[in-house]
């Protein structure tokens, strides 16, 4: 974990357009600003989003945030093999890779510098008996590695961040993030 | 088998049409995406097609081809 | 009211302006501010306010034209396309002298561009694209909390002064989601509406117009809307000045160029470099006493714009000839990044 | 002796500076007779078009707005919605309502606006000096169609209130003619009657068309424009109730 | 075996954009074979709309032209007028053809320009994210009528084919559906018998309506999508030839 | 054809147009250009070319972008507010890069205004009322005659560059008969329309679009129109200097003001005062380096405008603090007359 | 006299709309113009006028009052 | 008759709508060009002809003419009382100035240094059996008066002035511009 008040940290969450990336990133957003952090999220918007991949950039900091917009991130979170292709290689050295191993079958090639991890959890969601709940899993499972805002904050922030319609599924929604974080903490890095 | 068809797998983004409209039932959704992450449809292959180009008509991208023998042409 | 809420620009914009009063929002939709469009059509109708989905651009700033004849206070939003359409109505609407506020979230251009930020209509909302000698207040928020402050004040400046103020976004600030807090603004003293079409009941009839053909009348207003710009100019500028005390370098950039660019004035500084930022917050009105007074102690200017150098000229006649002006600009949806402010930083420290 | 007939209040006590024979003066006077008998004068808010009629302000004695050409449907609009107890009317010309602003009537309509609309069809853009209108008649020579416009490449005098009746947002189109006193006194009470659905509240749009006379562009005296109307221009603007839904 | 069908080299061989299930790809197809039935793509001049269709040109291959929103006819009439001698047709959306280009439409029409207009019915505004376009039906769910569309304030569908077919400037005028395997086959032949029509000299303009699924912002699977056409979409857009003047 | 004809500045624009090869002209009335097309209604079916009355400018405009997306040449003309109503056809030009001619012969705003000559679209025409970084060319004649000359080179200079030029005139020049002479010009040598929409026979499908969605690619596309414009700004600035060499004051002005003002000049010279004129030719791009050059010698500029003020701040920024610049405008119809430049060029003189 | 009506001369253009109108021939074309150049129309004043107020419905100016006697009123 | 390189002369004529204003003025305007002077012509336009005055300005020099607008005229051609209530207070000092004393019947309070005609226009015209031929004549009357250039010029530039469908009239406006200058000619002047 690095020093608090240096913290400042670009995530960039990407993927295929069903597959709840912008649920995901805003749950991180909200849950950042629940732990008191200075926070942006910045979706990919508009037509570009038609048919094609989704992503969306998150900045949580102790200070004031300059520019919404991540180029190189600290943190990438990779949901299918054409975002993997895109962001992987602007990942900063020393940053974080974690991957949906359901959908990509290959090893990243990244720096050494990059903790990486692979987690399927398109496979694992589908266990949970939710195949929509892939997104909250790799959630559960960056928070943990990250290790700045702890997975509770997030189970917390869920009744904000997912409209009111689809309340039935806080509960699994609840179990995902857990699942994830889970399955980071029994990862041998 | 009087007809077949061959869909373009990387076109076909899984829609369904296709599979709602043959009168064969030839057509399913593949379990396995394609490059995009679409689940595209698959021509069962038996032997009930009757190259009616029915799922070609009505696909939207245009990602079907369909083949008949050809004592029985039919009209594009 | 007065808790964080995690929102978008573009909803933040919506429910700050119907917190301030508005009574009727007029819009079209396009992207990037299609947000505002559908929290409005949703909001309103629940406050029984009015919201119209036009069928253009062209009948939505003529329906605000409509409304605010009548004293109520109202809105369109739109971005670059639509507000080019807008353009005659804009011009119509300063000519009547009608208090209006028209946002517009800029996105990449000439033409259907795309929908990327930009800041490239700045030169439409500084100058006026629409025909004739007359002025917009421009605001420019660089974040979304004062995007989301600026609507009261616009409504508020507007209703002053009875003048259209724009509130000049980008696709940035519509789209990102950031903590704001929504409250309502105490509302400055403004002069009563006596001027509205609220039926000519016990008193003579009220028009609205612009068309003056009598000899010397035409002439006559526009001095009286010259001497109204003038007072806006005298008392209504807004500007930020960060770390400019010692600076040889001076860094002018607004919205979300501005923002950016703070946080490499920020980095430069802990490098040794002597540089500060000076950020516009009226564009019309410019502060260009405020960067002329800098230019007395700065070596060098620099305008980052997302554009290939719009305000840039305004920047220049501000210095007017005391300083070099640099530019350093991306376009067409392309937004300057931290590493490239540092870069143009960087060479102008070094040719000192 | 009595007097029977003299100047209603609404319209304002002063000459126009409409040509001689013009129909936007009979037009008018109507509009502030309906005005006043319908004693709604202190609740009114009229439009002013762009074209001769722009000036209209100058003699209905109303709170009025003039507009940019071809947006009062708009303009009504915004008034309407944030002043729903006010009785608003548009008055537009011929190009200004069937040329640059038909998106906006059209729309007005669609959206069932609750406006009245007095439509003066010139069969000319009058205030521009005489050019082709839409509604200009098949072989008028005009400004802009020297040798008679040609349906080809010119295109049909445009029936506009026709579209607009089969609009269902629309209560009551009506088209009549100010070509004699006859065709006068129906266009009154077509007018009038149009007032009256806006203010019992018809959830729609009501329109009166006026085959109204330029003699100048016409390039005819004002007793021939009259008889053109008569002769010419209701074969191809026929009148007559196009609809009413009350 | 021999293929019977395969696509038409006026399709480009690619994927295109649009979201599984999209109407666009199916018209897109029908236009692609009817250029090449009728052996006019070198002559053909094509207007790409602003809507979810504005990259057609990335997939029919022919020379286009990408427009502002809604002036699509206006700009046809300035080809087709210089360019007599070649094929023009636009391809428009409900919010770009009855929305903020409707003076345009009616104008063209109006004027019996010679084009051929391929009008996309999907009851939504695609491009900028499911917003209520002028053609969306009473009771539909979109993103600015999130109570369903009433028709007080928000007006009734807009039947603009209807329309355009009075119009003496139309020559013919149908309404069809990309519902069906059957609806397409008829769908084909009406653009087929426009575009012919624009070939033939026939002094006017032409245009199908075609009722188009957009299932995202539908919130309908695809298959649902084209049921909802037959159920609903064609009780208020009555499927068939409005005008047919040859 | 190279005989002297009395014939109105609206006239002599027209029949210069189809001399220079005009195909299609696209209008909507307006006064004071409405002889435009009245004359064109008649004189283009008689040539056979295309003559449309439109809807409106929207569409006026859009039919021209149409009609030069296919080689042809055309135009259409408007004064101020329908001018206005083109912003967004304008910036679509120039997004794709189409030769198109437009006049405006400005009139007085803003609004509905009125139908006395003026120059307050200035801005408008040289910033781009329209949306986005772009730039037409700007061409301001200052009698009948160069109205009409000004027509072969607008198409010119439209087909060399890809670019919209606008011809801008005013309610004098539009409306006033002089004697001129009306003749075929020398056309450029042009570049092939090899991107023009003629069917795509023998060679790829051809398209003409202005958006560009994918990453980088519309920022690519303006650095190539900014390189264009650059490149306009080297090569085709015009400008008419006017006794200059020992000039203490120099008076600034375009248009019909420059005509007034060149007389008054004569005048203030003959009573011994030090005095010249700089008339822009080319409003954009502006003769800056000409005026800058000039600012070595002269003690003051002195900018004559009928409007409020908007060239003046070219000027200022062209003179870049070397001299002071004053402005003397009138606006809203209003047209300086001789004797109060007199007074002004007195003022500025006493002071010395 | 059962009618008259009064002109106001310098409102009047002197279109002659109600010289057309008038079924009992009451009113002419003035030979002299007034302020503003017209030829305004003049009531004969003879004892004919009916006091129908036709002249005055289509009067574009509404320059012309109505009077009538008493005994038989019209509506306005 | 001044010094010919002198010669910079402002005329406006005014009158009401009907009164051939217009044409009065471009004739003179064509006659002067014809002449080999350098001209303007400048008419009042659009809405304001409607129902009101009609104006309009020529301009005729030795040199270039920079404003062909004219606020103080050196000749004044009035047709009608409003005309004279307008613009008689703008001639300047020894200018010339010629009314419709048909119209006007009085006499017009100018400085006096002016040189002042009164020609009953109409009046001739009647005479003339062409009631619309008054501008025709009162240009005769003002050719004859200034001297600058002969009548002749004028009756030359008629069929260019006049359009086409009008060249019946030529030979009746021929001697009204010949009547006016007769008229002007026997003034004792
Ligand atoms: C945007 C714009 N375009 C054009 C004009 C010029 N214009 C003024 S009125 C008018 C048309 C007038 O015709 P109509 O509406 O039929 O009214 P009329 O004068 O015949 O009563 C036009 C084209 C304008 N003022 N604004
Ligand atoms: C002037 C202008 N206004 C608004 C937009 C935004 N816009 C783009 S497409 C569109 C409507 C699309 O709807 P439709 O025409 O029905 O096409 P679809 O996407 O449904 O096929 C809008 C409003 C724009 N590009 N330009
Ligand atoms: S219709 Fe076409 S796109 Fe849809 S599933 Fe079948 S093959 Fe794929
Ligand atoms: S050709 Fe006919 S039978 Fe064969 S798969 Fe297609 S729809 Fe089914
Ligand atoms: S021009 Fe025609 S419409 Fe206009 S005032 Fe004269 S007669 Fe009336
Ligand atoms: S949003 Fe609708 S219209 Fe657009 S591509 Fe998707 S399905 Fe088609
Ligand atoms: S009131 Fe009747 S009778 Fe009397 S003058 Fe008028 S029209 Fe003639
Ligand atoms: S109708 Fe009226 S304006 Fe016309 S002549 Fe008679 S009184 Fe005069
Ligand atoms: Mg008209
Ligand atoms: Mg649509």
């Amino acid at each position: 974990m690095q020093n608090i008040s240096e913290l400042y940290e670009e995530i960039i969450i990407a993927g295929f357009g069903g597959q709840g990336i912008m649920l995901a990133g805003k749950l991180l957003a909200q849950t950042a600003m629940k732990a008191k952090k200075e926070i942006t999220y910045m979706p990919s918007y508009g037509a570009e989003v038609r048919g094609g991949t989704a992503n969306c950039m998150v900045v949580t900091a102790e200070r004031e945030i300059a520019s919404p917009l991540v180029t190189h991130p600290n943190s990438l979170i990779i949901m299918n093999k054409a975002s993997m292709e895109k962001f992987a290689p602007r990942l900063k050295d020393n940053g974080l890779l974690i991957y949906n191993s359901s959908l990509i079958d290959y090893e990243p090639q990244v720096s050494k510098t990059i903790k990486v991890l692979a987690i399927p959890v398109d496979q694992l969601a589908i266990e949970l008996g939710n195949p929509k709940s892939a997104n909250m899993i790799i959630v559960g499972a960056y928070l943990q590695m990250r290790g700045i805002i702890s997975p509770d904050t997030a189970v917390d922030c869920l009744t904000q961040t997912i409209a009111k319609r689809h309340h039935k599924m806080l509960e699994v929604n609840k179990k995902a993030i857990y699942c994830g974080a889970k399955f980071a903490k029994e990862q041998p890095i | 088998m009087t007809g077949k068809i061959i869909i373009d797998i990387e076109k076909c983004k899984g829609c369904g049409l296709c599979v709602m409209v043959c009168p064969k039932g030839q057509i399913v959704i593949s379990e396995k995406s394609n490059k995009k992450g679409y689940f595209p449809a698959k021509f069962k292959g038996s032997d009930n097609c009757s190259g009616c180009a029915m799922c070609a008509i009505i696909c939207p991208e245009a990602a079907i081809r369909v083949c008949k023998n050809s004592e029985n042409k039919a009209k594009k | 009211m007065s808790e964080k809420k995690l929102i978008c620009g573009n909803e933040a914009m919506a429910e700050a302006a119907i917190i301030a009063g508005l009574d009727a929002y007029f819009g079209y939709p396009i992207t990037p501010q299609n947000e505002v469009t559908a929290y409005m059509s949703r909001r309103m109708p629940e406050l029984d306010r009015v919201f119209v989905q036009c069928e253009s651009e062209l009948a939505a700033v003529n329906m605000v034209y409509g409304a605010v004849a009548t004293g109520k206070r109202a809105m369109t939003s739109s971005s670059s396309p639509g507000i080019s359409l807008m353009q005659e109505g804009i011009s119509y609407l300063a000519g009547a002298e009608l208090p209006a506020v028209i946002v517009n979230v800029m996105r990449g251009g000439p033409g259907l561009g795309n929908i990327a930020p930009s800041q490239a209509d700045y030169f439409q909302a500084t100058r006026g694209g629409g025909h004739g000698d007359y002025r917009t207040i421009v605001l420019a928020p660089a974040n979304v909390q004062e995007l989301a402050d600026f609507m009261s004040l616009a409504f508020d400046l507007a209703d002053q002064y009875r003048i259209t103020v724009m509130v000049l976004a980008d696709g940035i600030l519509g789209q990102m989601m950031e903590p704001v807090i929504l409250e309502k603004k105490e509302q400055r003293k403004l002069p009563p509406k006596d001027w509205a079409l609220t039926g000519a009941k016990d008193r003579k009839q009220n028009i609205v117009r612009s068309l003056w053909l009598k000899d010397g009348v035409l002439e006559e207003i526009n001095r009286k809307l010259q001497k109204k710009y003038k007072e806006i100019q005298k008392k209504e500028i807004l500007c930020e000045e960060y770390e400019i005390e010692n600076a040889e370098i001076i860094v002018v950039a607004y919205g979300i160029a501005a923002r950016i660019a703070k946080g490499t004035v920020d980095k430069a500084k802990k490098e040794g470099i002597k540089v500060g930022l000076i950020r516009p917050i009226t564009l019309w009105p410019f502060p260009a006493e405020q960067i002329n007074r800098a230019a007395d102690k700065a070596k060098v200017f620099l305008t980052v714009e997302l554009s290939c150098g719009q305000m840039v000229e305004d920047v220049k006649l501000a210095v007017a000839g005391k300083a070099p002006v640099e530019f350093y600009g991306r376009s067409g949806g392309g937004v300057p990044s931290d590493g490239e402010i540092m870069k143009e930083i960087k060479q102008l420290a070094a040719k000192r | 002796m009595e007097t029977v007939f003299t100047r209603t209040p609404t319209l304002k006590d002063c000459a126009t500076h409409y040509c001689p024979g013009c129909g936007h003066g009979i037009a008018h006077r109507l509009l502030a007779e309906t005005i006043d008998e319908l004693q709604i004068a202190p609740k009114t808010i009229g439009i002013a078009p762009v074209g001769c009629a722009v000036l209209a302000y100058d003699y209905l004695d109303v709170d009025m707005i003039e507009v940019a050409h071809g947006r009062a449907p708009a303009v009504a609009t915004g008034i309407k919605r944030t002043n729903p107890d006010k009785i608003v009317f548009s008055y537009q010309g011929d190009g200004d309502l069937a040329a640059i602003g038909t998106a906006e009537i059209i729309h007005a309509a669609h959206r069932a606006e609750q406006l009245t609309v007095i439509f003066i069809n010139n069969a000319i853009f009058g205030m521009t000096g005489g050019q082709m209108a839409p509604t200009t008649v098949l072989g008028q020579v005009t400004a802009t169609s020297q040798q008679g416009r040609k349906a080809i490449g010119q295109g049909y005098p445009l029936q506009i209130s026709e579209l607009l009746a089969i609009l269902p947002g629309t209560v009551y189109v009506e088209r009549c003619a100010l070509s004699s006193v006859a065709q006068i006194k129906k266009a009154k009470k077509a007018i009038k009657h149009a007032f009256e659905l806006q203010i019992g509240g018809a959830n729609g749009l009501s329109l009166v068309e006026l085959l109204s006379p330029c003699p100048t562009y016409w390039r005819m005296t004002p007793v021939k424009a009259m008889q053109w109307i008569e002769n010419e221009m209701t074969k191809v603007f026929p009148l007559g109730c196009l609809k009413n839904n009350q």
